[in-house]
């Protein structure tokens, strides 16, 4: 994906702001920024669910938002929210998502997922009596599901457990083999070290650092971060 | 990068969408009961409106049926959407590569056949208690219409039902836009009704108001297609 | 615990004698109030044999507005207590009301039939209220097959409670504001009835009342052991 | 550990929950907007249905009024507890120190605000439309009886929509829930209005069935003070 | 608070069985647990949000259900949602509970949490469009408005960026000096050497461990979690 100059204003707040950023195939990005910077607002823009209001934006190759159609095939999206209907259960959830994604062999891939993310002894209980670390791995399965080329994740370590956050940083860890591309929006400076190949700091809505933290300790970039946000 | 791998069909989206809303239905499943009972709540309601102040209803037959569908089409599409916008998942849809028009057919089929089953208590219902005279002979010619009129129904409704999403007071807007639309749909079908139940058939009048419909249905099938993908869009 | 006490307790617990007792009373009672009804009691002068619904069709009709008070005291008492036995009350006396209310509909409507020429009249504020109680208690069901868990027992029990409203309104508001067509017998003058006929349907609504015990009996037996195995099962699987 | 800190009072309680109630519907503002236009169409609708046969509808008016009244207060009493639920924010409600009755009160006299205000429309127009005959005379007596009423609706509506919160289909089972108990209400509001309108005032029946309805409303506060603690408590 | 033999059982799943824990004045508890370990129920339940189904509760001295009015006085809530109106302001929204629950001298204390959390400058923004960190800052706000005596948090760390977390840890640094007692239910298994005096480990619904974590570093206490839940 590449961004170029893009920005989105709410009312008259500036939310996203003339942000430059490119991601190349099997890289992971990391963006970290104070409460309100724009990172999911960045995010959903990339995701084809908000127009830029400027500056063109080029996704998987196609320029939105023309293109949209196209470029969400190949998009996995994680929000703050699971995304899933409560009263269908997993394995219903992610039955519509392959058919609307067009899944080839849908029922062996959602039993794979269930598994792969330990939910398939939940399988067929509705979502809404979940608990919200079990409705988080679901939407991990469900994002996953397409085999996406980009993924973007907002906040995805919220409410895991330590089994969850394995599984992720595992599933991360693999996409620089396939070529897949992640920018992850995360709070916990800490993580970065091990999840992304790059940090993007945002504050006020626009990147006010994009640079490599291959060889860093947990330490070093969270040193690093508080350095710029002071 | 190079381009993103499987193009979906949309019959199978389409396919999914629907037995989505099946499965919602089956689970909640007294959706389909309710709209029922609400229907013969209704039609009772009326009925103390009305009934008490004159014996024989006969002539306000197709009124009293027409006005219970429309309200009962109300509180139906005023579910269309509901699961999704209380449960935040209307993201999730929007982000993958469904075209718009897709998610309204859906809907309005969903919409079509929840309004069938309706029909299917309501029309004999009103048959046995408001009918003084000839009813059965004409009840081919009332599910016709009603045909016609559940298409009309769908398609104002999805649309509608799919502005309202985006507005705060979604209970209020929908009632609001969704049943001025249906006012031709009441007059038509009340009046088709009326020209073939309780004495002689008029079947040209009936064939008009009938006529009627198609072009409403047809009017609105443009207006969906030319708009649909706009109001998805952010 | 040593087993037999287990199986005593149970079988209180689950209370089938009392339903075989009552089941039995019941029995004895419907044939003799339908032996003394159709052979025995006085033919109506005006109306012929039609007439000898009235005996069912009243008792039916009384007997399910006690029912629906049941249902209405025993979701009160679930609401105090939130014992589990208390709902089963409720929701099986809700049932058996829905049950004579349509029968109470069945037979009133035949002799509409043949009294009013026909099945049904709006005007009348007897048969329209009491459409009103039906419809309330169909209301019951859906709410209840919409909520899950304790949410549903403190849901029904509250909606038995706030439909019971309608059955006094039904009930009194015919004797002050003057039925339409529809007769009524029993004022607070008492009843205007003869004497031979006072007896059978005396006996009838004896019936009809037999009947709905042992029906709610025969419910809560099942409903108990129902839960009993449910509740041996869970035990069994945890150990 | 010892005692908590301050106890507060139930008069602030109320005062604060139905500040927040008119201080949402200020901020969205629709909400009894658009209940003022759902009468006036759903008046509009009924018309088509039945005014189309019969000229004179003044024999109907009291039907009308309330068959409108009964639906209008379905629609505001479905947005009683909306945007608790869609916001998920009943949980702070419920874990703060406020008695069940308070919470129940703060939405009836919202409902009573809202009706009383859909009311000041709906009446005028009626009149106008509707009425052939004296009707203006007769206004205050209507008022009356629309009082009554008001409080029968708040006290039923909040009680039904506290139930349906957490059905699973609740926009179809509240309908189902409060339309059959509005049926007492819209009997007994047509009966009172066609007691005082077109024609010479009956006020034995006018009283009848303000006192029907006075009962009416008394049976179900004692409902609501029995039940209410029940119906939020986990 | 004192729990004795707590459990709840949802439909036939226990989500809490016999659960035995004592909170004292002045105690800061942690509770960690792998997701669906039945955490949240057993926050709800001490929050008087969800009834027992055995065993007994004692909450700032009154017994659960019948005291649960006055207990409420003294309990500061946070959940996973923020339950603040989203149309309202933030301050509408704090207005209300200040009503809520009889908050002396309201304004000038709903300035002061406003100030401290950071969130003056959008004091009167409706709260839909805030970001989700600023969101959990109101729901810090809110649940601090009354000055509970017992705070119940649900993974209070969630989303918020380090300049919000900083904040929390401080207010859950004074506790001990007031007398006052927190239970906190997180994830973040390396910060709970920071913010609590013990820490619990909850699987399938049971406690499994329960000892104190003083003196021990961030590294210690991952392991001995880790260890607890293998
Ligand atoms: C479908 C129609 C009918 C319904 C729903 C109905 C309903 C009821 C109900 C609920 C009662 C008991 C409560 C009360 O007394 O207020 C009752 C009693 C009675 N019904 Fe009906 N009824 C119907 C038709 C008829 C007809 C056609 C007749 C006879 C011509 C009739 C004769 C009676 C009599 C004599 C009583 C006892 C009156 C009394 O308790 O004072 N009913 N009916
Ligand atoms: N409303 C409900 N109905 C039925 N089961 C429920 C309900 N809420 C929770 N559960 C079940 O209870 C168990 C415990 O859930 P709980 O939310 O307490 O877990 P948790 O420890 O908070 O997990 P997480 O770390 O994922 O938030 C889970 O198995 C969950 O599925
Ligand atoms: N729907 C909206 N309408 C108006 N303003 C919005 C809307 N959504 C977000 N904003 C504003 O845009 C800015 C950026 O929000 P965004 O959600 O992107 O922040 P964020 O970086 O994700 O923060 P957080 O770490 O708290 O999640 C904030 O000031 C927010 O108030
Ligand atoms: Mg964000
Ligand atoms: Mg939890």
């Amino acid at each position: 994906m590449s961004a170029c100059g893009v920005g989105h204003i709410y009312g008259e707040r500036a939310a996203v702001a003339d942000v430059h950023l490119d991601v190349v195939a099997g890289e992971r990005v990391a963006i970290a920024g104070p409460n309100g910077a724009g990172k999911s607002t960045l995010l959903r823009m990339v995701a084809t669910l908000l127009r830029t209001g400027t500056g063109t934006l080029t996704v998987l190759g196609e320029e939105l938002p023309g293109g949209a159609r196209r470029a969400r095939c190949g998009i996995g999206y994680l929000a703050h929210d699971p995304l899933a209907y409560l009263d269908l259960s997993p394995r219903q959830n992610l039955q519509l998502y392959a058919d609307l994604f067009g899944v080839q062999d849908a029922d062996r891939r959602i039993d794979d997922l269930l598994e792969r993310v330990d939910l398939i002894a939940r399988a067929d209980d509705p979502v809404r009596v979940l608990s919200r670390g079990m409705a988080q791995r679901l939407a991990l399965a469900r994002m996953l599901l397409h085999e996406p080329r980009l993924l973007l994740l907002d906040e995805p370590h919220a409410s895991l457990d330590a089994a969850g956050t394995a599984l992720l940083d595992a599933e991360l860890a693999t996409m620089h083999a396939d070529g897949r591309a992640a920018v992850i929006v995360t709070h916990e400076v800490e993580r970065i070290a091990s999840v992304a190949d790059r940090l993007v700091v945002m504050r006020r809505g626009r990147i006010v650092v994009d640079e490599p933290v291959a060889g860093r300790g947990p330490a070093q970039v969270r040193a690093r971060y508080e350095e710029c946000i002071a | 990068m190079s381009m993103a791998v499987n193009r979906p069909r949309w019959t199978r989206q389409l396919a999914g969408l629907i037995r989505k809303d099946l499965r919602l239905e089956l689970r909640t499943k007294e959706t389909v009961m309710a709209m029922v009972l609400f229907s013969i709540v209704t039609l009772t309601i009326m009925q103390f409106g009305f009934g008490t102040r004159d014996d024989d209803l006969t002539r306000f037959t197709g009124g009293l049926m027409w006005v219970t569908l429309a309200f009962t089409a109300v509180l139906g599409v005023g579910r269309s959407y509901v699961a999704e916008r209380e449960q935040r998942v209307l993201d999730g849809i929007l982000a993958s590569p469904v075209p718009r028009v897709v998610l309204l057919a859906a809907k309005a089929i969903a919409i079509v056949i929840y309004m069938a089953i309706t029909e299917l208590v309501v029309i004999p219902v009103v048959g046995i208690f408001f009918v003084k005279g000839p009813y059965w002979d004409s009840i081919g010619w009332i599910a016709l219409v009603a045909l016609i009129a559940n298409v009309c129904i769908a398609l104002s409704g999805t649309l509608f039902s799919g502005l309202a999403l985006f507005t705060r007071a979604r209970d209020l807007i929908l009632p609001v836009l969704f049943l001025p639309a249906l006012v031709p749909v009441v007059i038509a079908g009340a009046g088709a009704t009326h020209a073939v139940v309780g004495g002689p058939h008029d079947m040209s009048e009936y064939r008009g108001y009938c006529l009627f419909l198609v072009g409403y249905a047809i009017l609105f099938l443009l207006v969906c297609i030319a708009t649909y993908d706009a109001v998805f869009d952010d | 615990m040593p087993s037999s006490t287990t199986d005593h307790a149970s079988r209180r617990v689950i209370g089938a004698r009392a339903a075989l007792i009552w089941g039995v009373i019941a029995a004895v009672l419907v044939t003799v109030a339908s032996v003394g009804v159709f052979l025995v009691a006085p033919e109506d002068a005006d109306q012929g044999v039609i007439q000898r619904i009235f005996y069912f069709h009243v008792a039916i009709a009384l007997v399910s507005l006690v029912i629906f008070a049941v249902a209405c005291v025993a979701g009160i008492l679930y609401l105090r207590t939130r014992n589990v036995r208390w709902d089963d009350v409720s929701v099986t006396a809700i049932r058996i009301g829905m049950l004579f209310s349509v029968l109470v509909i069945i037979t009133g409507s035949i002799w509409a039939k043949a009294s009013w020429g026909t099945w049904w009249v709006w005007a009348d504020p007897r048969l329209v209220t009491y459409l009103i109680v039906v419809l309330i208690y169909a209301a019951y069901f859906v709410l209840r097959s919409s909520v899950d868990d304790d949410r549903r027992l403190r849901y029904s029990a509250i909606y038995a409670i706030a439909g019971f409203v309608s059955v006094p309104l039904s009930f009194y508001s015919v004797r002050i504001a003057q039925s339409f067509v529809h007769p009524v017998v029993f004022t607070s003058g008492g009843a205007n009835m003869p004497g031979s006929m006072l007896i059978w349907f005396l006996i009838s609504l004896a019936a009809m009342l037999a009947l709905f015990i042992a029906l709610l009996e025969v419910e809560l037996v099942g409903r108990r052991t129902e839960r009993a195995l449910r509740a041996l099962s869970l035990r069994l699987e945890s150990s």
